[in-house]
């Protein structure tokens, strides 16, 4: 590797191989492509590793105290009892709010009953929200989603 | 009357056929026959396919580049005082240009393949990422096979426009290879964009073995702890988040990134369903039609028929594979440091080709072990392995781009 | 003050209408009353009026085509200089140009035509050309209108490009003679395309007189026998085929039966069905919008109240009429040189204009012979004569284009 | 028409009607947009002949044994029941063909019916194999497919 | 190699961050929240806020224009013979330019806003204007907003292409106010779009304190009389008329009321289904996605971080609160003249932002009396108020524009 | 306000303002805004009342003898009943004429019930045409787009 030439003429190995007029030894291309792979695939860990501790900061700080499936079930039913109703006329929501929680004791069981574990291993708080906001051609569209996505 | 015949005849495409031509015919329908006939990614490689067929029928000319005259119309004054004074110049059309020709700009001024990521975000969910955000670390591994291919590619003698796009090909995600290729390397795109969609159509078959070799038994079985459950405010905070830190570390990668976010804060955030429909399906649709048969159109039979073709083909599965087993390997790692148990195979998820890959993990756990149910947990290699390839491409770009 | 209102009053539209914007309005107005009180193909005429309507309004600008001026930013060198080492031009936009003529734009580059062959291919059901491949002779026949024609416009004094434009009215496909106008005449596009349209339109009317006189009460009671069933394998072959012969021939053609068969691969393949529906859908509608509203607005009164527009209007008529009259005739021919019977009334729908033609065929026919159901005979004619109009086409656009 | 005047200058009829700046005289004209109507119906006439043997061929290549309707029935409700089952996981289809055997048998008569003919004149593979590939929507769409067509 | 490192690191946006690119960062997240969170016409806020977000990333490059340099091909004869005989020169492009100004296009060229207005004419009904005809008066007093905001921002210091820009906030409408500022005020499209947005989702906060300061207890119980049927005809004429009517006398307002009642004649013909249902779905949707990116991406820090912004906000509020009132006042006059009962109330809908200002003309007059159902009359000056700020922004193009 | 020199130079104030190389008082400032604002309301008026004008002429143009429902629902039944079968053939909605009459009633008498109201104020004649003609997605899209309009 010709690392005098390049520190007298102090350009670097990636500007050489970025440059297309010059002609580089298998040797230097070598070290240059190297260098190209050290530098990506730090970039690609540190752009990650970032991720990793934004998503871990973002947890601890939305973070609520952890329940049991059935406890926050019971929880919502109370809330959404005590909900005024001014709130209920603005999201048209909270009316229905009741009824899910019903909804939830039942999908629970039903999913339990059909994976053979036992009801408060499963949180089902998030499933049932998620069906409330859609509406019904949105829940189609999410059941064929993961099919069609892997055809783009 | 008999010259003008001969005239005609003349300018048939039947007169003007060469075998590279019917080569590259003949290599179009074998693609249509993988994608219609073996359902190998018909989505893409059935316009792919039709393209790379009109281009190579001769004097079709659909991707003539339009050609415009310019001409001075008042040099009154003579040439000095023409350029103090300005001219005025009058631009005529001498061609209009071919019709996938004009489709093409779309990918040449890279706006197709961000809009296809706006449709793949408004249909990805990240939630298994969020809810186990170790899975980073699997996506950011099965990159490597990106940049081992670089190397490769360089000590094979391509340029490293040339190389780094083929290397994106091992990132297993077909609009970024489109992306950085058409920037990088136009006259490489037609065999890249056909490498990099034939190798997403055969994760089943290129994976498994791999995935069997690095692997035993014991850890193929190991089942993991369910995930937890992620709140709609994660959901919605998580595409934004993605979309500030990654592009501020690499501005370069804004355009994919930035779409792929927004598209998922249309569907997350739910008050802008109307938009988040329409850009997973009629938006991403006619942009994949056009992309598709635009992107084929540009693998004519002088830029195909090179051993430059071959030497990709080769290159890509290398990525590929290196990909996947850099995957495994570093989940095989993981699962040795941490105190929750990792299943190895969801390694091999982290090349993106979503949600393939994972179904191919789940595939292959079950096999070993019917009661285990990996496909959650493989979709968040995944879905990272998707901002993976996009880091990776904004590398490529950043350092031989522009 | 008053100066002020003075200066506004002839700034409005009012002041500057002249009888000749005012018999456009009525035209356009007149033609908005055929298509929604009439029921006349208002996908397209209804677009197609209204763009016409904007377009007679005086000053609004519509159809302005943008101004640009280049400056020139690096005089320094002098001439001599600035000619050897190029100079920095910049573009000021001086006029954005008008909507509709940004829509326009599709037209001109040869884009919108072949999006909307695009929707029409993944719409139609080419098995009954398939399954009785006779009918493409009917198809050929019914565009010798299209050449008869041809000849009257040049004797009239048409230029060739004008001729051959005239002539594809009677292919009786919109989109196509849209395709060769907007190369050959653009400006007769607005006439081409308001008696294109409107003879598809009046295809019921047109017809049926013409049918009546060629045939006779036996030939008009023909019943043919039952077609073959056609397998999926055919009709995704199908396809491929026609698009490698018909643009090997015909190369000027490729863009429009390129499009056309990848439509009707997208549909037949049944792996692309987002595609399919899509191109069958809304992106046939936006075109259809786009497309209307701006060939209605290529239709100034400058250019539409010629007498050259009342001769386009009656040669669209004639090309119309001898195009079935050949239909029916060829078929009649065919009829006693085959063995199976042919029904001479299925020639007729050669002409396109699907699938009105084919229901004129259907009705005329039952009208004589209740039980007889000529539907899915004629539909194969009808398809061919698809292809026939955009083969014709490609030979005006090989002879005279470009 | 003036062709010693078309030999001496070796330009073609076609040529001079091209050429705007040349004035011709109406038998000129004539002659030469015959010559452009006989080449284009010719080409026409090729570009379709073409075709019809290329569907021929195609036909000829792909066809198999014919059979009477009932027999397709038959041998495809056979061919049904002893399909592996693992094709039917593939696609998820083969496990429908057996009720949709028994749905072609209801369709050929109820259309007979109507129709008045006897049932084996009727073959109803191709309908059913139309019908068994295309999801719900689909197939409302084929129905008002050939209405919306002459819409465009 | 560390070297290698150093170059990166000055090349991320991290290294580049300002403190102005910041504030845009929380600025754009907490219109994200507005948005999201408190529903705020989620959607175009979403999308201008995501748009503002990566435009503020430094270095992402999203907006970048394209740069294009022509290089001179033939020089040879000399600069008098080139100037004379023309020369050919070739277009390279250096940069292919940002994605965001591709979209931006849109709007630069006065493309999308019109596009807007169609979808929005497919999906408004104009028949409740059309029963009551005086409610023209009510669109028309509404407007005073804007001209009496044009009054305090030239006194403030603006040109008047910037002034009328900013009174068109006033107008209630967003796509008009994106249309004038991007023809006249290019430089202040991010504050304007912000804020005409974010007053029409104010809506329900600023204008009832109006309403009830203008009326008294009696003038708000007043019951109007049920409003005329109107016949599907009169629905059908309706748009042809007031396509005339207004681009005859206000040229300029042309593409918006043109497209505007082109939409909404798509929808009443019903024979043209199709094209009005992707026009108010997919096509509004599409347009949406694109105008509203690219229009936040047009606030980056250096123009919007001015003290020209907080003067925005502010004329904009007066803009939308003149307007209210003098909508009140005008139908306060009206009720004392006319023989039929109006109540004042509905002269606040005059302001445009349909169907919320209607919406909140009923709750407020219910709040008096329960029995009191004031949507429908209120849908006239509404909707009236559309066409009136059209014909407001066509006043601003033709006295300040090109 | 400097009247005098916009005499002299025959530049209106409106000119001056467009002017960017002008610097105007903030006098002048506030009568060219003025007149921008006399201008700008009165052709925004006079588009509006022309619009009205046309409004009212269309209406008069186009109106019928006024009836009370009943009247009206009967004459319908009558025609109807009267349309020639080639009519009904033509547009396929003349068959279901009939039958909307009678739902002609019962939505009359429905919706006369919740609002107490008696039957004859309420003339029904215009829903039940524009439910007709649209099919059922329209009906559903009709519903949903008042929802819409305000986000866009
Ligand atoms: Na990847
Ligand atoms: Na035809
Ligand atoms: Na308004």
């Amino acid at each position: 590797m010709d690392i005098n030439k390049a520190l007298l003429t102090g350009e670097s190995l990636l500007d050489r191989l970025r440059d297309p007029s010059v002609d580089m030894s298998f040797g230097d291309k070598l070290a240059a492509s190297l260098q190209v792979t050290v530098l990506g695939v730090f970039i690609v860990l540190i752009a990650l590793v970032l991720l990793y501790f934004a998503i871990n900061l973002m947890e601890k700080l939305l973070r609520e105290p952890k329940k049991s499936a059935t406890n926050i079930a019971e929880d919502k039913a109370a809330k959404a009892a005590a909900t005024e109703p001014q709130e209920e006329e603005e999201n048209l929501q909270g009316a229905d709010e009741q009824n899910q929680q019903e909804l939830i004791a039942v999908i629970t069981a039903a999913i339990a009953a059909s994976m053979e574990t036992s009801t408060h291993n499963i949180i089902v708080r998030n499933i049932v929200r998620n069906t409330d906001t859609t509406p019904a051609w949105g829940k189609a569209g999410r059941v064929e989603q993961i099919n069609q996505m892997h055809r783009m | 009357m008999v010259d003008v015949f001969i005239d005609f005849l003349g300018s048939t495409g039947f007169m003007n056929l060469t075998i590279q031509h019917v080569i590259m015919l003949v290599i179009a329908c074998f693609l249509l026959f993988l994608a219609i006939g073996k359902g190998f990614e018909p989505l893409l490689l059935v316009p792919i396919a039709f393209g790379m067929l009109l281009t190579n029928l001769p004097l079709s000319g659909v991707m003539q580049p339009m050609t415009v005259m310019f001409e001075i119309l008042t040099p009154g004054g003579g040439a000095e005082g023409v350029i103090e004074t300005g001219m005025e110049i009058e631009r005529v059309v001498q061609n209009p240009g071919g019709l996938l020709r004009h489709f093409y700009t779309g990918n040449q001024l890279g706006i197709f393949p961000p809009l296809i990521f706006l449709g793949v975000g408004a249909m990805t969910d990240f939630g298994p990422l969020i809810a186990n955000p170790k899975s980073v670390f699997l996506g950011a591994a099965a990159q490597f096979g990106i940049f081992f291919t670089f190397i490769g590619a360089i000590l094979m003698g391509f340029t490293p426009q040339a190389a780094g796009s083929i290397g994106i090909i091992g990132g297993a995600d077909g609009p970024t290879a489109i992306l950085v290729a058409s920037q990088l390397a136009p006259h490489l795109l037609g065999p890249i964009a056909v490498a990099a969609y034939s190798y997403m159509a055969l994760v089943p078959i290129i994976q498994p073995p791999i995935m069997m070799a690095l692997t035993n038994s014991e850890e193929r079985k190991i089942k993991m702890e369910q995930l937890r459950p992620v709140s709609k405010k994660e959901k919605i905070i998580f595409p934004i988040l993605v979309a500030i830190i990654v592009s501020l570390l690499l501005p370069p990668a804004t355009p994919l990134i930035g779409l792929l976010m927004f598209g998922n804060l249309l569907k997350e955030c739910t008050v802008t369903d109307r938009l988040s429909q329409t850009a997973q399906n009629e938006l991403i649709n006619i942009v994949t039609i056009l992309l598709g048969i635009s992107v084929g159109a540009s693998a004519n039979a002088e830029q195909f028929l090179e051993f430059e073709t071959i030497q990709i083909i080769v290159l890509g599965v290398v990525a590929f594979g290196v990909g996947t087993a850099s995957g495994v390997i570093i989940a095989k790692l993981m699962n040795k440091i941490s105190k929750k148990a990792i299943n190895p195979l969801i390694g091999a998820a982290g090349v993106s080709a979503v949600p393939m890959a994972a179904r191919v993990v789940q595939t292959v756990g079950q096999k070993e072990n019917p009661s285990n149910f990996l496909l959650m947990h493989a979709m968040g290699p995944n879905v990272s392995g998707v901002i993976g390839s996009a880091v990776a491409a904004g590398v490529m770009l950043s350092l031989f781009g522009g």
